[in-house]
């Protein structure tokens, strides 16, 4: 079992959500982030106090896949979240040892 | 007719419709966030449907001719015979329209106060039938009693210059009965529930205590020294009610709270409103300084009886109500107001405390009776209450299929428009539409 | 000169500028989070730049002596010569200043209107530039043809008490015009734009509806019998406008909204608007009634039509709007106002009702070819529309380098004062600030 | 007695009182989310202790039978002999009670205005403690200095229509005292401290400008001439207030602000104060150019002198209060109001320059020595300042034990009631309550 | 060293905290998401446009915790977290290199 | 390939943020979150109704690293966002499978 993590714009979520549903995955959780990378910031100004801000708005997209479903999802990501601009951000897998549902106590497999 | 009077009542009803939006504010700040459209709803809506129905008939009912000292006639139905021409029954320097639109505002806030008492858990649907009913059967009667030429209460001799017993001891009963009858929420008295914005609550706090100039001053319907000292009487009132309530917790839980101030204010404009033209400077202090700390026990005293009226209309208008009613037959006076009685303290007797202490009972009463009666019907018939799940999702996606708010611009949602695959008619819409995905 | 007469239009002026504040309300609450400010600034800028044009120069062309019946002439530059005596043509009973104040309110909202249409995509720039060409060339000429004395609308015998062809039927046109010029936002269609704080437009509507008493009963430029029943109209119009739309909406899609029954309200009183001083309470109702359904309806079609009039101007400030001007051929009375005509459903005969449609048809292809035509100026020049990346990132950023919220307080920023690295001077600065770090 | 004139003040005075919420939304949008509502209480508590003590002590102090030219005897001690009648000394055509509780709102308002200075991180207990004692030292005196039958500085001469002097510098001048004495907030100068919500800040300036017809145009004492010149140059100083700090945006940092359009606006408003009742338009817009710029530069001075003043008082305030008292003294004009005298640029030499520059100075310097010395006092008292973590934590938590926003209903919190465990006496209590946990 | 996350209804969280509390929990870390899954989403209408709102609120919650107490963690997971309807989510525990605490510098054990 | 997260206060974010970049971290997300641990919550009133919060505003800082730059990054961690006083918070390792440049499809060391 494995835990694919992605980085994305926000105004990419849509396209995404539905490329993953696409390859198959049935369920994910969203956060709301910041980002700091290559991509710059920007600046404020109130009252002539200036501003730089480094963070800019992501989502933070998390995947539970089984093992051989891990290759497909990734490319799920980078086709559909791809701007070819600066800050589209990163996909990730990290190892998971396992996996169970709330409502049924099921595990691995039958969890997702 | 004079423009000066006229000019000062007109503006007092634009100021007494603008409470309506701040009463909105004021409950919606103070709901969870997923129910603050269903609640800013209950209060705004009643703009609309009230103010069409007081002109159908509601008005005609409080203020037609008299019938019996308990209802009035129906010559006024649809306004019918209310002109530029003063009614001087009614008020003699003013346009009748404007004393006939004055009074609709105080008609369309009195229900919408009922409200905080069924907040988070009450149909839309429901609501509306509610309030429409409530307004002709309880609201239109008790204010013929109090105000109209014949209205035995009036009769009686009992005061009520700007509405304590028509507007805050009627709404506050109501609650008591809506709060009963729909039951408590979802996890009340286990699960925290913290009011999700009380910049919004302040906000309506200010407009409330704004618009309250025009709510007791403008019931003097002229521009006078009696609107005066009633203007002056009603900010005391409310200033002294945020500092008593605002006492009361620095004494009792070491910090005074923003929401405890904003109370007071309330609690203090609730008791003063039928003092206002009763009453000098300092008795107003008084009433208002009482009314907070009284309040600021009562609104404590829900969780005791496990009663959730959610947003305390019990523990502020009609607590606050009541307090009102009984100190003006203490301080009123008649070198304040020839029109008015002397009271307890200036020599009036109990005469006039015991007329006041009959208006409050019989509203309470009757009140109590018939509003409990109408929810009850509106329960068996559309059903007062909302779903397990959808109190659960809350009132705004599951009443109105809206949210309140929506920072967080993270996509989430495609259009499903009925229109979406139809082939577009106009040449604009030919050209390829550019999406944020590109 | 009457005090009463006086303090009513000063206080109805107060209110119409305090709608503009609303109007910016209003709309900041239905675009996306990072477009709120620039928002609220294509209001609230109006209320600098119009004003000062509007005293300079806009005043004179609207309400100066008249020329041809096409516009003012240039006595009143400067508002030279408009002091504190009533200038009997415009105003009999009222300083001279009074009445040039109370239009110049209506001067600033009207091309804040017209934002609605081109909402979170044009440069600041840009739409001061439009508005104050706008206002000079647009604006001003046709309410010197509906209002001033010798104007050619005027004198043909064509009604509009407040504003319903000079305001709304004129912005609404022109943000008919912008919204195709400058063409559709990213996503437009496709993507999910939902309005990011209802509690903000509900908050706007509230506003309004309480400024709109000083729009229309101020508009009787008197407190007197014709201000108040046009009070009583304006809000029954409003009132009757949120039922028609929420009653559209409870039968059609199953729920009635916040956002509808605030949209339906701001119809009703769109339309109501040119009727208010000619017509009585029952067809008031009427007419807000009618507003409420049919801009209900128009606002849907925008998909439809591919046009992305961003916060629908034209469903509800042209479609209300000719829907009050319209329906004051039908309704309007003699007996409400001497001064107005009987429609066609009072003894009147399509005659009104006929000069209601040439009004309509004028103002509507006047402003629509002027309008079009300063648009496609300021796009050949400054440039209408922000660059396809600083429409992503919003106009806050790109054009006030601000942020609207900054509710989590998670650093993320540091200062580059200009001053940062300059020796302070003061003894003070010399102390070593502490930081949060410490 | 003339009811226009009374309708007029009475509308005035409510508008004034508005100002105070308004204000403190105008500070609260400024100011970290988590000190938000203690930022609102700052003001709006004003309303409830100043106005108490107004009607008992302040009133008289002020207004009361002059004293040497230095203060008012204490004849009207609890507003003993105000009545309905109305005092020729003070205000000839509006009954005397509608005057005291006029200047009641301008006493409210001026000691929180001072609260921007010590904003985010002043004890609640000090500043209520602060605001009392400010209002009866250093307010009320100057105040009957300025316009009291007496006064020094009226009988000198020096125009100060509505309270340039006596509310602005007065407060601008102690919002100096009070930055300086406080200290600087955690981190200032190198952590960013960004405003939380300048939404609520623009709606604040929406309220505060449409409240300033009142405080200015209200001045007058009547709905005359003279209101509405006052009027017209309000709206003009503001409007040209907020041209001028955009325009300097424009050109120094290439992008006018919304925060900056607000504080031209105010600026304008604060600059134009003494001057309004006596010049004509254009001189206003002047007044309203000349004080956005200066503002703009004024407030970019503070990180230069290490001064924290948080909300930027004396930017704001201080400067604009002195443009504005100088300015009358440039563009006075015995044309617009008989009462005043004619400045510099209208013949009148630099008599009245003169004056006006006596009046700031002893008011700067008054102000200045006794703001300092009370806030040194409760210093040493009650202690000014919240403790470091107090301050890391917010006002909000620390001071009333309060959150302002609660957008996530993610529980998190448990209801630790007194009652809890009490076993409830009512029968509804009995009923086991359903929680959302089932 | 092993890392539990829970993905919860958001009026569960206080059930939830109590039920670690109870199985010895010290110390965790949630934060605000919106999750996709079996469990349908609402719809919105503005003005007419109707919109499929497919997330619904869920709150992420972070334990670290010793090997031998992850089971006991999850199953406190389990019994705290249900509702027995769709969307109560989900628990999966990931493999832990090592912990530190900022405030001391403690490492593994010692850190929680 | 490793996953480092921190977990810090607020107002800490941006020494965290110039500590890291100083030890030559090129890129972070971060999420606002709520801690509950050793340091107290605080307590609410509302008309007289008390709430006791136990949950107290962090911010999770994850940071993808090289294996032999963890050790840097923790270090940073450690002595940019300590205030010696309880609840500075935690920092711990995952391992990570693979990371990918959603923008340039990049694999590994080359997609940081
Ligand atoms: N080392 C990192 N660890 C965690 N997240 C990172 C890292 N580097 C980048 N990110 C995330 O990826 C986003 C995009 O990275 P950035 O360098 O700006 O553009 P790109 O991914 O196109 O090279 C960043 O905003 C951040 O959220
Ligand atoms: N594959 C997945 N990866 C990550 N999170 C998931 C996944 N599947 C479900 N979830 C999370 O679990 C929540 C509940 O899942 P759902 O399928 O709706 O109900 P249930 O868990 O009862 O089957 C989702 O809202 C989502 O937050
Ligand atoms: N076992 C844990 N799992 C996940 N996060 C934790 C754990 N223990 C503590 N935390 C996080 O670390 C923060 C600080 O922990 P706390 O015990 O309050 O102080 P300290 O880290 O100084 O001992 C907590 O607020 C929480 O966010």
């Amino acid at each position: 079992m494995k835990l694919v993590i992605g980085v994305i714009k926000p105004f990419k979520l849509e396209d995404v959500k539905e490329a993953l549903e696409a390859v198959g995955v049935q369920g994910m959780t969203v956060t709301d982030a910041r980002g700091f990378g290559r991509q710059r910031g920007h600046t404020e100004i109130y009252r002539g106090a200036e501003y730089q801000v480094d963070f800019t708005p992501k989502i933070r997209v998390e995947v539970l896949a089984e093992d051989d479903h891990v290759e497909e999802i990734v490319k799920a990501f980078l086709t559909s979240a791809r701007t070819q601009a600066i800050g589209d951000g990163k996909v990730w897998v990290l190892p998971v040892d396992e996996v169970t549902r709330i409502r049924t106590g099921e595990r691995g497999h039958d969890a997702l | 007719m004079d423009t000066g009077d006229t000019a000062f009542v007109l503006v007092s009803a634009a100021l007494v419709m603008f409470m309506t939006p701040g009463l909105a504010l004021f409950y919606g700040g103070m709901v969870r966030a997923k129910n603050v459209l269903g609640t800013l709803m209950q209060s705004v809506f009643a703009l609309g449907l009230v103010s069409v129905l007081w002109v159908l008939i509601g008005y005609t009912l409080a203020f037609g001719p008299d019938k019996g000292g308990l209802i009035g006639g129906l010559d006024f139905l649809g306004l019918r015979g209310v002109g530029a021409d003063p009614n001087p029954d009614l008020a003699g320097t003013i346009p009748h329209t404007t004393f006939a639109l004055f009074q609709m505002m105080f008609a369309v806030i009195t229900p919408a106060l009922i409200t905080g008492a069924f907040a988070e858990r009450m149909k839309f649907s429901a609501y509306a039938l509610f309030t429409a009913v409530w307004l002709l059967l309880v609201y239109a009667p008790v204010a013929h009693w109090v105000w109209a030429p014949g209205g035995w209460i009036r009769e009686m001799g009992a005061l009520d210059f700007a509405g304590g017993t028509v507007v805050h001891i009627n709404a506050g009963v109501a609650a008591l009965a809506a709060a009963v009858i729909i039951g408590r929420r979802r996890g009340f008295g286990k699960q925290a529930v913290v009011p999700h914005n009380l910049t919004m609550t302040l906000l309506g706090t200010g407009i409330l205590w704004f618009g309250w100039f025009g709510f007791n001053a403008g019931s003097a319907l002229g521009a006078n020294g009696l609107a005066s000292s009633a203007f002056l009487a009603t900010h005391l009132g409310a200033a002294a009610g945020a500092c008593g309530w605002a006492l009361y917790e620095a004494t009792r839980e070491r910090r005074p709270t923003t929401l405890g101030v904003a109370s007071g204010a309330v609690a203090g404009l609730v008791a003063i409103t039928p003092a206002a033209g009763f009453v000098s400077p300092l008795p107003a202090i008084a009433i208002g300084l009482c009314a907070g700390i009284v309040c600021a026990v009562a609104v404590r005293l829900k969780f005791r009886f496990g009663l959730d009226d959610s947003l305390d209309v019990v523990g502020v208008h009609l607590a606050g109500g009541i307090v009102g009613a009984l100190l003006t037959g203490v301080f009123a006076d008649l070198a304040v107001n020839g029109a008015g009685a002397d009271g307890l303290l200036n020599g009036g007797g109990a005469a006039l405390l015991g007329k006041q202490v009959v208006a409050v009972g019989a509203t309470f009463a009757f009140s109590l009776a018939v509003s409990a009666a109408i929810l009850k019907i509106v329960d068996l018939t559309v059903g007062l209450r909302v779903s397990s799940e959808e109190e659960a999702s809350g009132l705004d996606l599951s009443q109105h299929a809206e949210v309140g708010y929506a920072f967080s611009e993270s996509g989430g949602a495609i259009e499903r428009e009925p229109e979406r695959d139809v082939p577009a008619p106009s040449p604009v819409a030919a050209v390829p539409v550019p999406s944020d995905a590109r």
